[in-house]
């Protein structure tokens, strides 16, 4: 059998592999160019960025938990002209597709820093962070209305030729009315899970484990509520659904792809094994000979609900 | 050189203590790469749960017999779940070891002195530098303070090197014939601090946060370098998460919050910001 | 110091810890006599009960998921009359503070089945079900729903003397406005949280691992989520709140009550260690007289936001 | 009696071929209650992942010299994440597990024969019962399928009971010396069963599901009473948690689905449902 065509495509853009690094899980891509073939990857996605650098939260900024870890970090960040100026060229050097994940205080700094990036060389797409659960003005105001949703999407769809993926929050009731909102606003694709809201105490001190109190709850414990969730999403729009949320291995990429997925996001996975990139590559194509599937986009949501066997004998 | 990351066997886990063991490491790749001061990102292989890695400063660098290099070691002391496992390890296990990683300390050469200040467990990253700093024939001390003296460990190995030891125990407590002043570690250090002579010495820390801060400051009164090696809780130790920040004062990008990951462990100690 | 004092009191009703046994997870609770003393428990949580004998879904109906599993029983169970004349008077007999799961396709159907339980012996509290992922007609349309939440509430504190305690859904934007809703509708106690409607894929088959599809996420992986619901809830209302989620040892039930929890309650644990109610107890107790703790209702809401130390060293 | 939970140490772990091995556990607590087709849910000690404990039929009533229980065992065979794990403990490992659980086989007495039907891994709660059924002199057969011939276990150990063996395997191969019937193990069973004298035989059969069915509907149509094993997903073992839920003709509570943990693994082959 011919090698198999991992390539996949979000409108215009054509990825040669499903796999996408997760803003804030790569930093900004650059530091990883020693262990990781940035070309080799689908893509990679930047750290949120606002107009302005930030400082972020005081440390500490993670703790772990079953299966998981919370993290906030308060968008620190370099600020969309410094990345501009500073990394993009390095990342377009190194031949990486670069999705830049934009936040913003208000719908206008949204839309400027968009339009900074309309005007740079070698982005490949926007991702709009309005579901960033660690700041107060992370975006999460736009994240958790579907007017805001609707919004802010429209907006910056006005300002950009650049594709536009708003990436969704889970910590909602029905996050499909949400990628739906996004689509009727033009969005070109969506991405989702952004991390759950979460907290842990430290209890011999009763104090929070990190300083910011709450955090986003990530890893392998979230996914079977994210894969429901682009499941749910999958069904209602027609824009690709880019899925996450605890992915460790080929089996989970492929469990989203199957559930909606047309490319998938790794973040947490990627800091217990930043060589996770290439043995999932090899388990995707091991997992197509042995399923006999010449093209990874036949999985998008190629789930048959028909019930198994109650036993497995 | 870029760091790796190798399932390495187990080759011995020897405890030093109830707290403290040394865990041998079949990982020659990563031995041959580590500088004094660098530190690898640990977990047993296969398990989930921790799911993170954890840093662990480079202990010692394995050799065999024919002194090719066949692993590292790590001064593994129990503060948590993963350093209980690692501390129960048995030969034949297998541990994930990525690195090396960070950014390692500055050998001085003579006239200038060496002080090494290590406070606990901060001992890990000395055993290398100590090497370095010995076949480079430079007049080098450490300062070593633990609680007791019984968690005062492999002062043979320093001796054997020619390393000039000042012990200092909490409660005065001494270490096998060697005498250790009681008290904080720094006592001994600003003595000598004060003595310096006009070659000065460069002042080399690591241990808990206070004593580095300490440390960094009784270097600054008597205008002698010091670099220090700061602990932060640290998620993926290549950039990647910013979990590891540290307030130093001319950081570069990010403001003043840099990652002690890449931009560290170890530091200037006159750049940081003590808060 | 003297044996610490476990009590804590829910309104009207004293208990003597803060150890409830979860619905659904402990049978009708006679299941276990064998293993542990029903009377030495806080109370027992019975499944969940509609007017009639429900059949439940086909099996599979549970599958492991790291650090959790999702099951969709679909509410198997034996209905309101029988519990009452079968299990009622057996756990009365054992000692045990009987909470009563009561679901409803419709909102009369709440009200009847509270009625049933008003005119039995020895029910100490009646818990909503109004958060049940699994069934369409589960009644997370009134959990669902801040309105739906009022009204049920409302209809069923009226047809009972009982304590009312709504069990809230996780599976919403704000969790805080539902137990607001609850109190203003006279709830004396709300407990959270009900499972996260989670779905699992096995990759190989292409089919869903559980016949429903769709089913509830429980266990330690949902614990951070939960422990900052409560958290939110605490800091809203001033009824007691019951918090569950994860829990799997006496850290963890601490963990809940700082974040304002007056009882707990355990489920998924109860599986994997049907012994961990005395081991709880005994953790709880020596947690209390290693910080010098007289009274455990003293932890209820004792978190302290100042931040931790960045370094541990 | 009511079930205990052992924390039991393992005391060795015999590979019978690549897939399965025989498990053995310090728990004379659970080999004393155990009664011939019950179980015990066993999970790796303070292993949190995979987190629910899985069922296992108890295989053999361990015993010393002096004819003490000191344990039990189980046969282990892989199927996933937690029976690869139990496949590699090594003795000294620690496993919970929690037992006596379910209802057992219901031995029968000469006249009538007792005939026991294994596929597979579906031998384990014989061993047990063979001994039972030997020590009453009940004349007893095993009707044993594998795959191959090298998955046919314990032959040696059956015949030294005195129980008949009727083996057959998928490919016609033998089994060391020992002639197999090419086929499925309910081929001799309906020869047998066609040939049943008048004092009748009791079927027991445990093992893949579509062998219980076939197992069960011929019994039936040869007028024999048969036990048959049901096999579910098992979350809890104890009644708590519904998940293990098998369709029974009058099954009492819950209209007609029952829990296989605590109304069975053992039915009455008449009363189950077959979809
Ligand atoms: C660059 C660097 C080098 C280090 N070198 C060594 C070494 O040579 N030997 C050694 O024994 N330890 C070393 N440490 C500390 C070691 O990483 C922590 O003790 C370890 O991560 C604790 O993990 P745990 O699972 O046992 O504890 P956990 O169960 O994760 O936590 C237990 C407690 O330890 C704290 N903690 C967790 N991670 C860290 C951390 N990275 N730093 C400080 N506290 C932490 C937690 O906040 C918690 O309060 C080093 C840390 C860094 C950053
Ligand atoms: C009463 C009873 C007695 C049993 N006795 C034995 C025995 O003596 N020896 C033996 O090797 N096995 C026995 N089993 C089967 C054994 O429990 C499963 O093989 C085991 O649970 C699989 O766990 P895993 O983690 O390895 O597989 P998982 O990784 O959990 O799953 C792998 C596959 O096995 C399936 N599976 C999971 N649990 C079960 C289950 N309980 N029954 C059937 N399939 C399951 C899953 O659906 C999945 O498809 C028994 C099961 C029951 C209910
Ligand atoms: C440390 C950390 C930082 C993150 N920063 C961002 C961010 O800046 N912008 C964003 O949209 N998502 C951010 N996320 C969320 C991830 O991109 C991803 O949506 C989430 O972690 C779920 O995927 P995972 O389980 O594979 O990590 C961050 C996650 C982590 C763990
Ligand atoms: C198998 C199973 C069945 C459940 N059945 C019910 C139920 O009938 N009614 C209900 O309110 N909650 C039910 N729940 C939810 C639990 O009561 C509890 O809210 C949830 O599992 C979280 O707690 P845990 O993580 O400790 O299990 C069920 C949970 C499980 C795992
Ligand atoms: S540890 Fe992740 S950035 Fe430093
Ligand atoms: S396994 Fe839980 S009820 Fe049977």
């Amino acid at each position: 059998m011919a090698t198999p065509d991992l390539s996949v495509a979000i409108g215009s853009l054509t990825l040669p592999n499903p796999l996408i690094a997760a803003s804030g899980c790569f930093g900004y891509g650059l530091e990883y160019e020693h262990v990781v073939d940035l070309a080799a990857l689908g893509g990679v996605v930047s750290k949120g960025l606002f107009m302005k650098e930030r400082q972020g939260h005081p440390p500490p900024r993670i703790v772990e938990t079953p299966a998981g870890m919370i993290n906030a970090i308060g968008l620190q960040g370099i600020g969309v002209h410094r990345f501009v100026k500073e990394k993009l060229p390095l990342l377009n050097a190194a031949g990486a597709r670069t999705f830049v994940n934009v936040c913003g205080t208000t719908l206008d700094e949204y839309v400027e820093v968009c339009k900074v990036l309309s005007d740079a060389e070698g982005v490949a797409a926007i991702e709009l962070n309005i579901s960033c659960p660690n700041i107060k003005e992370g975006g999460i105001q736009f994240g958790c209305s579907l007017e805001g949703t609707y919004g802010v999407v429209n907006a910056v769809k006005k300002a950009t030729h650049l594709p536009v993926i708003p990436k969704l929050t889970p910590n909602v009731t029905d996050v499909a009315s949400f990628a739906k909102a996004a689509e009727d606003a033009g969005a070109d694709a969506i991405s989702l899970v952004n991390t759950f809201l979460a907290m842990a105490i430290d209890v011999e001190t009763r104090r929070p484990k990190i300083t910011n109190v709450l955090g986003g709850l990530s890893g392998p414990a979230i996914r079977p509520i994210a894969v429901r969730m682009v499941w749910e999403c999958y069904n209602l729009v027609k824009i690709p659904v880019i899925g996450m949320g605890g992915i460790t291995d080929a089996r989970d990429v492929i469990e989203f792809m199957l559930a909606g997925s047309t490319a998938v996001q790794i973040g947490t996975q990627n800091f217990v094994d930043p060589f996770v990139w290439t043995k999932v590559l090899d388990g995707l194509a091991d997992y197509m000979t042995r399923h006999n599937i010449a093209k990874i986009s036949d999985l998008i949501g190629a789930f048959d609900p028909t019930p198994p066997k109650a036993t497995h004998a | 050189m870029p760091p790796v990351d190798i399932d390495a066997t187990v080759i011995a886990n020897v405890r030093l203590s109830r707290d403290y063991s040394v865990l041998s490491l079949a990982a020659p790749e990563v031995g041959t790469r580590t500088r004094p001061g660098q530190f690898v990102m640990v977990k047993p292989t296969g398990v989930t749960d921790p799911l993170l890695r954890r840093p662990f400063s480079v202990f010692e660098v394995l050799r065999n017999g024919a002194g090719e290099v066949t692993g590292v070691s790590i001064l593994n002391k129990r503060a948590g779940r993963s350093t209980k496992r690692l501390y129960e390890l048995e030969p034949g296990d297998v541990v994930s070891c990525l690195g090396p990683l960070g950014v390692p300390f500055t050998p001085v050469a003579a006239p200038r002195q060496a002080w090494m200040v290590a406070g606990g467990v901060g001992l890990a990253p000395f055993a290398t530098l100590a090497e370095t700093l010995a076949a480079s024939n430079t007049p080098t001390t450490l300062f070593y303070g633990a609680r007791t003296a019984d968690e005062l460990f492999y002062l043979d190995f320093f001796e054997r090197l020619g390393i000039t030891l000042v012990l200092t125990t909490e409660d005065g407590g001494h270490a096998a014939g060697r005498h250790c002043i009681k008290g904080r570690v720094t006592i001994p250090l600003e003595d000598a601090l004060k003595a310096v002579g006009p070659a000065g010495a460069m002042v080399y820390a690591c241990g808990p946060e206070p004593m580095l801060e300490a440390v960094a400051k009784l270097a600054a009164r008597y205008n002698q370098p010091s670099e220090v090696s700061v602990e932060r809780v640290m998620g993926c130790g290549l950039g990647g998460c910013y979990s590891c920040v540290v307030p130093v004062k001319h950081g570069g990008e990010n403001a003043n919050l840099v990652r002690s990951c890449i931009n560290g462990p170890v530091f200037d100690g006159a750049e940081l910001v003590w808060d």
